[in-house]
């Protein structure tokens, strides 16, 4: 991206929601490790921060997300508040789960976010869905549905896309390539060219991007967005990032290649391209230090308000499970 | 009041409802043609490609895709064809659709109706004549219809649709053709069962087609001198408990009755439930009949073996009451 | 295929085979209609023989084929006796299930047929470990998997091909395309171009054949068993053909085009195709009568057999269900 | 006699019965790394990539896979990591693997075992908090096994992986660091349970880590000078009907106590069994305890309002010792 077609504000306001989501997740994993709040698991996305910010800078909370268990970034960038994300990851009342989904099923249909999932390839059919309702609907809206590189290996995989493209719905898949599926390099268990060759053969535009360029990413997205609104064919988005982090924040990631993360870190952060990227057309030190700070500001603050706020009532356990049948009224 | 089958009656419960409610749509394979059954006939022409759409054999889609169409406000109607193919779409019902709406705290609803045809039919082996009613009631989230005559394939459907909870609607694909006066006007309450029968001596709970087997069962006791009541709970969840323990106070005597294989059976949660509530009231041992744990055959005299006739509930019923203390 | 490198023994017995299976499944289907002998459905492939007879003449019985609802001519093929299958078919003693499966399942193990299948697309999975045991064990048999144009839109699809790709197992999958899903033209429903793609995309070497033309399969088929018995990478072969009748032997079929079955029959019969590329090198119309006499007569014989052969004996219905817990010893 | 965790436990039977049987592998995600609970640490390096096998994400393809393998003579042991990851290959171990040997009339065979972690794990929420062991113990071709100590994770796993049937091997994940004395010659029979407690006033029925939470009971009644019997039954098929009779023989007072969903549970087919064969000679109503129909929540509290615990089985058995006729 040179400088001549740089969006100045659009690319400060990238990286400024890149800062937020790194700082909530070190928070998080603070919350977790040094504080023991979270008890459950919760799977950092740390280095991968450009999908979610180039990809929601094109929704309005009017379009719908869906999104996998790891989904903090996604969440946030979709408009979703701190803090009911982290009292959700914190089991607390206000969590925009209710305390009930935590990290894994995070959600804010307020904003367009249907939920994070804790089953690897599920959301694929579901987001094809909310676009098949959109179809039947009438409206306009487009619907992005992320997932990981682990995901093309399970059947869903086949039949959300074959779905997609046979009905004409108005979605883009996306797939968060990090490299990792938990402890097992997804090359390995993966035949043939990946998640972009098999989106094309089951007859859907395909696009390749790097996906620790944000604006790369917020330019491709533009334009599929664009096509998906005017009424086209589902498209598909493969975008190569890295995970910097162990599976969840428990994992050391021990498995790896000695130094890989490293590596990458240096040659391929997304936040710190994006500062050279916003230096070189003349952002300024105390700017880019100014976003950092705010971001870490918002989120050391956001976590001990969630700390300090009380579990949910005990009464909320048998609730939203059902009318008809439910177990407030009749336990078994 | 017309005389339907127990195929027309649904059809009739989907037309209507899909008239007075532009939300409803219904899914599945072979939808465009009228479906495996015939259950579809007619609703293509009527409400078009979108509303009755066919689908690729792709059963996980087919109920995931439901889901995500639910959670934005609209009301799908799926078809699975057989029970058994449903079992390909398991983690989406169960881990998908059962718990949207309280995994997200309440934020989602998944409205739908699961259409799955269950039961024993004609030399279908294995693969084609399950029963696994047992298995939903187990899931919390979901709610279970079982309907066994026409009328409640018409009520009990047309309330399901209506229902904003997800409801897995089982239809035995043995009875599409048995006919019946159906009731447009009658309206279906989960949880409340049917009295098929009224009596004093016996009771026997039963859904399904098997409740109609309970029928014939309980006018062979009739002419033996022994009054039946057959209990039909038409939903197993929720189910009508009210109704179970309050014949059996008066009968004193329980036989339940299923086609499903008998081991961790719904037939056990009936029974256990008046074992915990009422034990001590029972005046003779209670009696189950469901298929031995055996797998369905192919060739008719081993399928047979399997199934819970008439004349085995006649006798389940006399032997608890020769056993009367 | 000229005359000049054509192996006359090898045309004569595809023809043969062919008859055979034909012949086999006009019985069945009178059994169904006229005697009311078989039960359930049957899903008869006429028209489709092409694929059963080139197939399975480069597979040894030592060799392993699984397949779908529609396989009566596969199994056939692959060695099968008549008289067992057509007492399966309508449930007798002797029948080589026992009477316990029926069409759907028609299987023969000594013969290394391994089962048909009456859920779409799940033999899929299953062959691709059955190959996988082969690798395990360490020898050089081969394993065939077919199935329909439909089962290219399910999961298992993916997952089994998928899987196949990254063990490399000696496998082949056959896609017998007979254009329709029950009452569904799979076009209608499937996205891209279709089954040879999407399994290219799964890292898969694909061969497209005409799947009318009986020679054509044997050849390609002579290469790709060479090829795995090498110790080559699993492949794939999309066949297309005719579904003839309709899906079940009690479908009329009345949702085809006008005459498109009609049309079908008199360009693309596999047994005409076959009679005359015999017949061009010199088979006599008595030899081709003859063939076709036969295939009648042993079929017309089987049915006779299996309908006279008594019910299975009733204390079997709880046998073969497992050993620990079995039904025969309580039943609950 | 080694002191062993549940997870060490199960290691040593696997690699006890890999080293004794060529034919025995492992398959499933990360498994060269140890799998998920690390409870295949060390295989690797032993027994090599191919018989310690990694696997895509797959599940259906792991499981039908592993079906396809046993049709032809290994020994395969799948790895489902959570058991609620198990419902993406339903169709696999209901349709297929559990049918494969009677479809076939028995010419096949399908010895393999699958291991499905189950139960509630620190805030793991609604999608990894499953037990669904009555569904399994619903389909005829099963054998069904539920250890709840590092003795029975040893004996019932090499028990299962040397069965010639398809085995459901529900660890219970919330365990794996529970220590135990395991003797390595000590043989499982699938159908016999354990008596972990003998008494002589009631009878608490359970299996896997409930039996746990039920001997805690069992000593806090000893306390209140209750003698409390504690039938750990390992398997649910085959399960021991013989010594939950004998005990509730003895007692007269039936508590059935389990972690899943009470509703449609193996629980009720417990309490149905001894209602219907021995329904008179109870003498006080049977209590049953599982979850209530409702859904693993994420936040602490509300999960543990879904949990059975120590003190909800004392006050169980008091209730039915106080209520005896
Ligand atoms: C169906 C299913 N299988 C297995 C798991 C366990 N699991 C959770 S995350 C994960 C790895 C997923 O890899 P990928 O899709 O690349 O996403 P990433 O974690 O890298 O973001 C696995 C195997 C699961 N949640 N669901
Ligand atoms: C999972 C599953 N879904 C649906 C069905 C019902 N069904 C049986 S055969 C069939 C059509 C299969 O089409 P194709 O794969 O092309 O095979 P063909 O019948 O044409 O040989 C369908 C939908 C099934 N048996 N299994
Ligand atoms: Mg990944
Ligand atoms: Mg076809």
């Amino acid at each position: 991206m040179t400088s001549a077609g740089h969006n100045y504000e659009r690319g400060r306001s990238l990286l400024q929601m890149m800062e937020r989501i790194r700082a909530f997740e070190e928070q998080a994993c603070l919350a977790a490790e040094r504080d023991k709040l979270v008890l459950g698991a919760i799977h950092p996305s740390i280095g991968q921060e450009a999908v979610a910010a180039g990809i929601m800078h094109n929704l309005s909370k009017e379009d719908i997300l869906l999104s996998t268990h790891r989904g903090h970034g996604h969440t946030l960038a979709k408009g979703a508040s701190s803090l009911a994300m982290m009292r959700e990851l914190l089991g607390r009342e206000g969590g925009c789960c209710g305390g009930k989904g935590g990290s894994m099923h995070i959600a804010d249909f307020s904003v367009g976010m249907l939920g994070a999932n804790g089953v690897v390839g599920a959301n694929i059919t579901i987001a094809a869905g909310a676009a098949h309702a959109i179809r039947l609907l009438g409206d306009n809206r487009i619907v992005v549905d992320i997932f990981g590189d682990g995901a093309v290996n399970r059947g869903p995989f086949l039949e959300g896309i074959n779905w997609a493209v046979v009905f004409k719905l108005p979605i883009l898949f996306v797939c968060e390539d990090n490299q990792y599926s938990a402890t097992t390099k997804t090359k390995t268990m993966t035949g043939g060219d990946g998640a972009a060759a098999r989106a094309a053969s089951l007859g859907m535009r395909s696009t390749v991007v790097d996906g620790n360029d944000v604006e790369a990413i917020a330019d491709t997205m533009t334009d599929i967005a664009a096509r998906l609104r005017d009424g086209g064919p589902p498209e598909f988005l493969h975008a190569k990032t890295y995970r910097r982090m162990g599976h969840t924040s428990f994992d050391p990631a021990a498995y790896r290649p000695e130094g890989e993360a490293v590596e990458e870190e240096k040659k391929n952060d997304p936040i710190e391209r994006q500062r050279a990227i916003l230096r070189a057309v003349g952002m300024t030190e105390d700017d880019i230090q100014l976003l950092h700070q705010n971001a870490q500001k918002e989120m050391i603050d956001i976590l001990q308000k969630a700390a300090g706020t009380p579990f949910p009532a005990s009464d909320t356990a048998f609730i939203d499970v059902q009318d008809i049948g439910s177990p407030a009224v009749e336990a078994y | 009041m017309p005389k339907l089958s127990y195929r027309e009656a649904s059809l009739a419960a989907v037309q209507q409802s899909m008239r007075s409610d532009p939300a409803v749509w219904c899914v599945g394979e072979d939808l465009g043609r009228g479906g495996v059954f015939g259950q579809y006939k007619g609703l293509r022409e009527e409400f078009g490609e979108a509303r009755i759409s066919d689908a690729p054999i792709s059963e996980a889609a087919i109920m995931g895709a439901a889901l995500g169409a639910a959670m934005m406000g609209t009301r799908p109607i799926v078809e699975m064809r057989f029970s058994d193919f449903a079992l390909c779409a398991t983690d989406e019902l169960v881990n998908q659709i059962a718990k949207a709406r309280f995994m997200f705290g309440g934020q989602s609803r998944a409205p739908m109706v699961i259409r799955k045809p269950m039961g024993l039919w004609r030399s279908s082996a294995a693969q084609h004549s399950q029963s696994l009613e047992s298995w939903y009631a187990h899931i919390p989230g979901l709610v279970v219809a079982c309907p066994g005559t026409p009328q409640d394939n018409y009520s009990m459907l047309k309330a399901a649709i209506a229902c904003d909870d997800p409801v897995v609607y089982l239809e035995h694909k043995g009875i599409w053709d048995i006919e019946g006066d159906v009731d447009f006007s009658e309206e279906f309450e989960f949880g409340k069962a049917r009295i098929r029968r009224a009596g004093s001596d016996v009771t026997i709970v039963s859904w399904s087609n098997t409740a109609n087997i309970a029928v014939e069962a309980a006018d062979t006791l009739t002419e033996k001198g022994v009054s039946a009541e057959v209990v039909d709970l038409r939903s197993l969840w929720p189910w009508d408990k009210t109704a179970v323990l309050t014949s059996v106070a008066k009968t004193g005597h329980l036989v339940v009755a299923h086609e499903s294989v008998a081991v961790a059976g719904f037939g056990a949660e009936v029974i256990a439930t008046v074992a915990e509530k009422a034990g001590h009231t029972l005046k003779g041992p209670v009696r189950r009949l469901g298929a031995p744990r055996s797998l369905v055959s192919y060739a008719p005299n081993l399928e047979d073996q399997l199934r819970v006739t008439s004349e085995m509930i006649v006798t389940a019923a006399q032997d608890t009451l020769e056993k009367a203390s």
